[in-house]
């Protein structure tokens, strides 16, 4: 609801602001989530959090104008992914309570690999775009302009992608058949 | 679709003529879907779909020939009419045909672009250079095919595909409802029928192509369609070994076939379309090695699908398939997919092999070789099917040798009268084995079956007479116009003179009429060889014979010479109907070019001796059999004569029984004699080469090596050597903790080096 | 919807009263017309089929019967099972709930009367239907009890089935408007025309017939309710996965369940029905051209609950004719006859609406 | 607002995502970690897409998420075969490429 108001008022040149404040309340519920996510002890909790982390983005969506991402987001992620993973999780027999064992002992090597990629990206991120402003005007995209360039330009890769697809349809019976 | 704006209003059933081919695609969806839980098993959407479908066939074969009759009375300029979309244009091509008699309709054409590339949306591309705007609406939208990647989709109505839509239609549907008993209680009956109709449909839409790329699609689902039907009983090893074989050897010349298409696409100006690339390869704006370059490449797919010696091998053994897909293959679909494309692209073939003014060409030579080696092949066979399928892989040589002396409409038309009495035939024999306990050996199981199912026997006779060229059958009509076309008898004139081609279609007709005498004798005449009571077949077997037989009878009366017409005093519009209806004015349109070619003038003689050849052979043949049952009733296999006794015709024989040896050929010399000598040069080289050079090195190593033992090693090397393993034992102990065969380090250890070495190219950098 | 009321009460609404005003109007598109339906059909009409008269003691007619209900229930115990998970169980509802709220969001009442009018709209709809399972898989999982946990997978197996045939089913629709917006449905099918014929416009039931037909069983199935009630199954699972709630929080899903009921007629209205509009003939005869617009934002509402009704009608008949499916017929019937049909249905739209 | 936004949102989560790769045991966790990265890289597409003015950002994006989602199925398949076959979705175990 909220992410909606903003993108409405990111269209006023007055909503700037709003638009600002919306983005960073999702970037904390994001990273905030996400930061759980690799931390709780508990596998669906882990879901669940992976969850809050997806809406959040797809908030992030909205604020660029891309409102068919979004909304795709919402259904594949939300209404697919994130609901195969839970059965996933399920069907392999998650706790109720928190597992002592989710984490490999020695974790602190991701930390570090991953805080020095952090690191490393922050600066080149920093040196390359500086204060570099997105367009003004980020009216939501049609979704007509989004299906004319897949079906125009992207057409190849679209066609490669339903390709994929199948495949990955066909294997994923093949792999998980009991026989 | 838009009648309302068109300038010049086609008749309906042009703008959708797509339906020909719906209908029996949506009967393939239907019955797969719900053909189970139908009271017949599907059967009656096939029939019902293939009824409606030869219901429009029949109306574009109506309206088409009105249009002719039409066109010959107002003797008016032709012009192909190209629909594009909703809107459009009339064609006068440069060729108008004054000097060549009554004009004839040009290809309708009906095209909607399917998709592009590189160029804008809605962006209409006419494919065709002799395209000129009237309408003058469309005209600045005609782009240069040049300009991007398009493809359309669309339709071609002319007199050749109208011909085959008549011919496919109607056949399929006699083929439907005789396999409702034929196959009845099959397992896979259902499925049986839904490939059935998605045959039928493939076949049609490779009809009805209005670009090469079309084709391809049509093509290869033709091909694919075939495999099914072909292995419809899989189980058993032989069927699907033949449905492999036959989709094999049909991807061979598929090779061809893209090679052949990619060369014209390109030598068009990029362009798919049939009538653009006809117009183009007519005026000469491909050059003549191009086209020869094409054709030839064109010539392996034809000689793949059709049948053509030496790729002729998977046709017989696709007689595996149920008996009317046999019928189906062999009358109307597959087989002639290849003559159809050399009708339709005739301009591009007769071009390349330079058809007019010489006296041989690749074509003509392969089409000849296969008539008479066919021919002979189908002397030795037990099985009665095998027979009629060397007959087919003979008669498609004729039409083949047809189309390459320049004798277009003969061709043409031996396709069209072929179906029938081939249909006939196939079905016949499918009735004789289901009376026969299913099976196909003639010397077996068969004989004297004449007096058991009359009605089979008569129509199988009406048959094999119209396929031996007894006058007035329809087969002798077409052959006749075959032997004229090649122009080398005295006085007939045509596009050379190919004194090969008429000798090979002589011996041809002699030996066809042989060969199905020898049939009939041994299915029908004698006495019953085999065990139980034959039967004669129920209705829905029996009604499609009779149906073929009467059409077998009357449908070469359709291209009778105007001489004949004029002998028996009937109106003069009854000469040369076929000819008028079928020959397209793309083929038209370069008649009247120099060195185009010209109809040849039939011949009463020729027609004299070839039936006389025919009726000779069969008598001849007859006689044989007749002795050679008088002595012994009962034979299964030759007790006597020429091939027991005399040494040369016994290796005659047993080189027909080995069918020339190409499947040796093909199994054992290519495929094994590729890998066999290849691996014994391998074989060779490392025994003597290689083994001579380690050898001669061991020896003047070993030598030096104890030379080197006593002074070098022992000191100095060793304690090196020592040290170094030491080394590495010890560093690789140390370095296998690494491998711990965690994906989760793998990964860790790959993001750790990215951010280090990001991290280098940055500060460094 | 607020643009209306503004320009005739010649008044600007600030942006933030302007949304207020859209959330309430939101909570009471929600909750009158599930309150309506629940006590119409669900009391009244049920009872009437079984020959009996059904609550008549709360009100006339037991029409304050709901009421009372929700009193009932607000004032229960909210009992959390001792094992369960504290916080997953608690926010399950509402998650729910949420997808429902959110799934209001883009129905048009009217020309203006529509809280949020996104080019995506019917593509916005399905994806926060979709929500809704995830609230029940959380419920499944927190309650800590068998019955839960089989019920939860048994209603994500089942919800991902039909989601598919829902999904494919509103596609049609979609090729034939063409476009994803709600109002862009709606006008595509009041402007419509059957072979030149307009006086009714062109409601896509009658030529998305099958798409109507799949989508409203799939809308069953996305309900849970009765042939499509294997997740509740009384009868083998107590309640599915609402077993271990009591009090407010049963109300919730109970709210959410017949709350999208009627959000689903809602969108079976606009997809197929011509949404908020009447046969463009009434309409010429009724409204001045000028004041059409106007009109239908007051009118439209009231068209809408009148199909809805009509639609949810549907809804509780069957529920109250059927018996249960088996979980594998259940299965069945979505992989091998729905989805391949939609399939079906969405390739001949295509060639149609290439071909005419 | 400025693009850096956005990539830094990106960087952290990418990060967090990669963070949960390497430390997690369950099979099931490094699925939705790997679904992190992506989505850290779909905001970039998305919002390099918007800095540009071009649309290809979105197109590409929703590509990456067809993708995941057969990431998704076809990693889960192979997370419960190890189940059925360990009864354990312990990532660690599962170290037959042991040197």
């Amino acid at each position: 609801m909220i992410g909606l108001l903003a993108q409405e008022a990111a269209l006023t040149d007055t909503g700037e602001w709003i638009a600002n404040g919306f983005f960073y309340a999702m970037a904390a519920v994001a990273i905030l989530g996400g930061l759980k996510m690799v931390t709780t002890a508990n596998v669906v909790h882990a879901a669940l959090y992976l969850l809050v982390v997806l809406s959040a983005v797809a908030g992030t969506y909205v604020i660029l104008g891309a409102e068919f991402v979004a909304v795709t987001q919402v259904l594949i992620y939300l209404g697919a992914i994130m609901v195969l993973l839970l059965f996933g999780v399920m069907l392999t027999r998650a706790k109720l309570g928190g597992e002592e064992d989710l984490d490999h002992e020695q974790r602190w090597i991701g930390a570090l690999v991953a805080a020095g990629m952090l690191a490393v990206m922050s600066y080149s991120i920093w040196e390359a775009f500086d204060t570099q402003k997105l367009p003004g005007d980020r009216t939501p995209q049609l979704t007509q302009q989004v299906s004319d360039e897949i079906f125009s330009t992207y057409i190849v890769p679209f066609e490669a992608l339903s390709v994929l697809l199948l495949a990955a349809l066909i294997g994923a019976v093949v792999v998980a058949r009991r026989d | 679709m838009f009648a309302a704006e068109e300038a010049v209003a086609n008749p309906w059933i042009y703008d959708n003529v797509w339906l020909i081919p719906a209908l029996p695609a949506a009967s393939f969806v239907l019955i797969l879907f719900f053909g189970k839980r139908l009271p017949y098993k599907g059967a009656e959407i096939g029939i019902t779909a293939l009824l409606a479908a030869f219901g429009l066939a029949l109306i574009a074969t109506f309206t088409w020939i009105g249009d002719i009759q039409g066109l010959e009375e107002s003797e008016g300029e032709e012009h192909a009419l190209v629909t594009d979309g909703g809107t459009q244009t009339v064609v006068l091509t440069a060729e108008a045909g004054e000097e060549h008699g009554p004009a004839r309709g040009a290809p309708v054409v009906n095209e909607v672009e399917w998709f592009g590339i590189g160029t804008g949306a809605n962006q209409v591309t006419l494919g065709s250079d002799g395209v000129e705007a009237v309408d003058g609406a469309e005209g600045e939208e005609a782009a240069e095919p040049s300009s991007g990647f398009n493809i359309s989709i669309g339709t071609l109505v002319d007199g050749q595909s109208v011909m085959l839509l008549f011919v496919v239609t109607f056949i399929s549907l006699l083929v439907h409802v005789y396999s409702t008993d034929y196959v009845n209680g099959d397992r896979r009956y259902t499925h049986y029928f839904a490939f059935l109709s998605l045959f039928t449909a493939s076949m049609l839409f490779m009809v009805l192509a209005s670009s090469t790329l079309q084709m391809i699609v049509g093509w290869e689902l033709v091909g694919v369609c075939s495999f099914v039907l072909i292995g419809h009983w899989w189980e058993e090893k032989p069927n699907s070994d033949a449905a492999l074989k036959a989709f094999l050897t049909n991807r061979v010349g598929d090779v061809g076939l893209l090679i052949g298409v990619t060369i014209l696409y390109f030598a068009a100006g990029r362009s798919f379309s049939f009538v653009t690339i006809n117009e183009m390869a007519v005026s000469g704006e491909i050059s003549q090695n191009t086209l020869t370059i094409a054709a030839v490449c064109l010539m392996a797919a034809v000689m793949s699908k059709s049948g053509q010696f030496i790729l002729h091998t998977w046709l017989p053994d696709a007689m595996a398939g149920p008996t009317p897909v046999s019928a189906l293959i062999h009358a109307a679909t597959m087989v002639v997919a290849g003559v159809y494309m050399i009708g339709r692209l005739y301009p591009v073939f007769y071009e390349g092999f330079s058809i007019a003014g010489s006296s041989i060409n690749l074509m003509a030579f392969i089409g000849g070789l296969t008539t008479v080696g066919g021919g002979a092949l189908a002397f030795v066979q037990r099985d009665i099917k095998k027979v009629l399928a060397y007959s087919t892989v003979s008669q498609l040589g004729y039409m083949v040798m047809a189309l390459g002396v320049g004798a277009y409409t003969a061709g043409l038309f031996h396709l069209f009268t072929h179906a029938f009495f081939k249909a006939c035939l196939f079905l016949g024999a499918g009735s004789v084995s289901h009376a026969c306990h299913h099976s196909f050996d003639m010397k077996a199981d068969m004989g004297g079956l004449r007096k058991y199912m009359p009605k089979t026997f008569w129509t199988f006779v009406i048959g094999s007479a119209a396929l031996a060229g007894i006058p007035p059958l329809a087969g002798f009509w077409s052959k006749d116009e075959i032997l004229v076309g090649t122009g080398a008898f005295p006085g007939t004139g045509g596009n050379g003179t190919y004194t090969i081609p008429l000798i090979f279609g002589l011996i041809t007709a002699a030996m066809t009429a042989a060969y199905m005498t020898r049939t009939i004798y041994l299915t029908f005449f004698g006495e019953y060889r085999g065990h139980g009571h034959p039967h004669e077949s129920g209705p829905r077997i029996t009604t499609p014979l009779i149906i073929l037989a009467f059409m077998a009878v009357v449908v070469g009366f359709l291209n009778m010479p105007s001489g004949f017409v004029d002998f028996l005093r009937l109106p003069s519009g009854w000469a040369h109907l076929f000819e008028d209806w079928v020959e397209p004015a793309g083929i038209a349109s370069f008649v009247g070019v120099e060195n185009g070619f010209t109809h040849a003038k039939p011949s009463l003689l020729l027609a004299i001796l070839a039936t006389g050849l025919a009726v000779g052979a069969g008598v001849v043949v007859w006689r044989y059999y007749e002795r050679l049952y008088a002595k012994d009733p009962k034979a299964t296999d030759y007790v006597d004569g020429p091939v027991a006794n005399n040494e040369l015709v016994a290796a005659g024989h047993r080189v027909l029984v080995e069918k020339y040896y190409l499947d040796h050929l093909y199994t054992d010399v290519i495929a094994g004699g590729i890998k066999g000598p290849v691996a014994r040069a391998a074989n060779w080289f490392n025994q003597n080469v290689l083994d001579g050079v380690v050898h001669a090195a061991a020896r003047s190593s070993v030598g030096l090596g104890r030379f080197v033992y006593r002074f070098v090693d022992q000191g100095l090397v060793d304690g090196t050597v020592n040290a170094s393993g030491r080394t590495a034992s010890e560093s690789g102990q140390f370095l296998r903790r690494v491998q711990t065969g965690q994906v989760r380090e793998y990964a860790t250890l790959m993001f750790g080096a990215a951010a280090v070495l990001a991290a280098v190219f940055i500060f460094a950098f | 919807m607020t643009s209306t009321l503004a320009s005739s009460l010649a008044v600007e609404f600030a942006y933030w009263q302007t949304s207020i005003f859209k959330l309430a109007m939101a909570f009471v598109a929600v909750l009158i017309p599930a309150g309506g339906t629940v006590y119409l059909y669900l009391f009244k009409m049920v009872s009437f089929m079984q020959s009996r008269l059904g609550p008549m003691e709360a009100g006339p007619y037991g029409s304050l019967q709901l009421l009372a209900e929700v009193g009932k229930s607000a004032q229960k115990e909210d009992i959390v099972p001792h094992k369960a998970d504290f916080f997953v169980f608690k926010a399950a509802p509402y998650v729910v709930l949420l997808s429902t709220f959110l799934l209001v969001l883009v129905v048009p009442f009217g020309p203006d009367a529509v809280f949020a009018d996104y080019d995506t709209g019917i593509f916005f709809a399905l994806a926060v239907s979709s929500i809704s399972v995830i609230g029940i898989l959380m419920a499944g999982w927190a309650s800590a009890s068998k019955y839960s946990l089989l019920g939860g997978l048994r209603a994500a197996g089942q919800l991902i089935a039909y989601e598919l045939p829902l999904v494919l089913a509103v596609v049609g629709v979609v090729i034939q408007a063409g476009t994803l917006n709600m109002q862009g449905i709606v006008s595509a099918q009041i402007d419509g025309e059957i072979f030149g014929w307009g006086a009714i416009g062109n409601p896509f039931i009658l030529t998305q017939i099958v798409g109507f037909f799949i989508f409203m069983v799939a809308v069953q199935a996305e309900l849970t309710q009765v042939p499509f009630d294997m997740p509740i199954a009384e009868s083998e699972l107590v309640s599915g996965y609402m077993t271990e709630y009591s009090g407010f929080r049963f109300l919730m899903f109970f709210i959410g369940e017949f709350a999208t009921a009627n959000i689903f007629a809602f969108l079976a209205a606009v997809l197929f029905l011509g949404g908020w509009g009447i046969p463009p003939f009434v309409a010429d005869l009724l409204f001045a051209d000028g004041n059409y617009s106007n009109w239908m934002n007051l009118v439209g509402p009231l068209v809408m609950a009148t199909k809805m009704l009509g639609l949810t009608f549907i809804v509780y008949w069957v529920r109250f004719t059927y018996p249960r499916f088996r979980e594998d017929q259940l299965q069945k019937f979505a992989w091998k006859f729905l989805i391949p049909l939609a399939l079906a249905n969405i390739a001949a739209t295509g060639l149609l609406k290439v071909v005419l | 607002m400025f693009l850096n936004q956005f990539l830094f949102l990106a960087a952290a989560l990418f990060c967090i995502g990669i963070y949960g790769v390497l430390a997690r045991r369950n099979g099931v966790l490094v699925l939705m970690s790997i679904e992190l990265i992506l989505n850290s890289v779909n905001i970039n597409l998305v919002a390099f897409g918007a800095f540009h003015g071009h649309i290809g950002g979105q197109v590409f994006a929703l590509f990456v998420i067809a993708v995941a989602a057969a990431e998704v199925g076809v990693g889960l398949a192979i997370v419960l075969l190890i189940y059925r076959n360990r009864r354990s979705i312990d990532v660690a175990e599962a170290n037959l490429l042991k040197g």
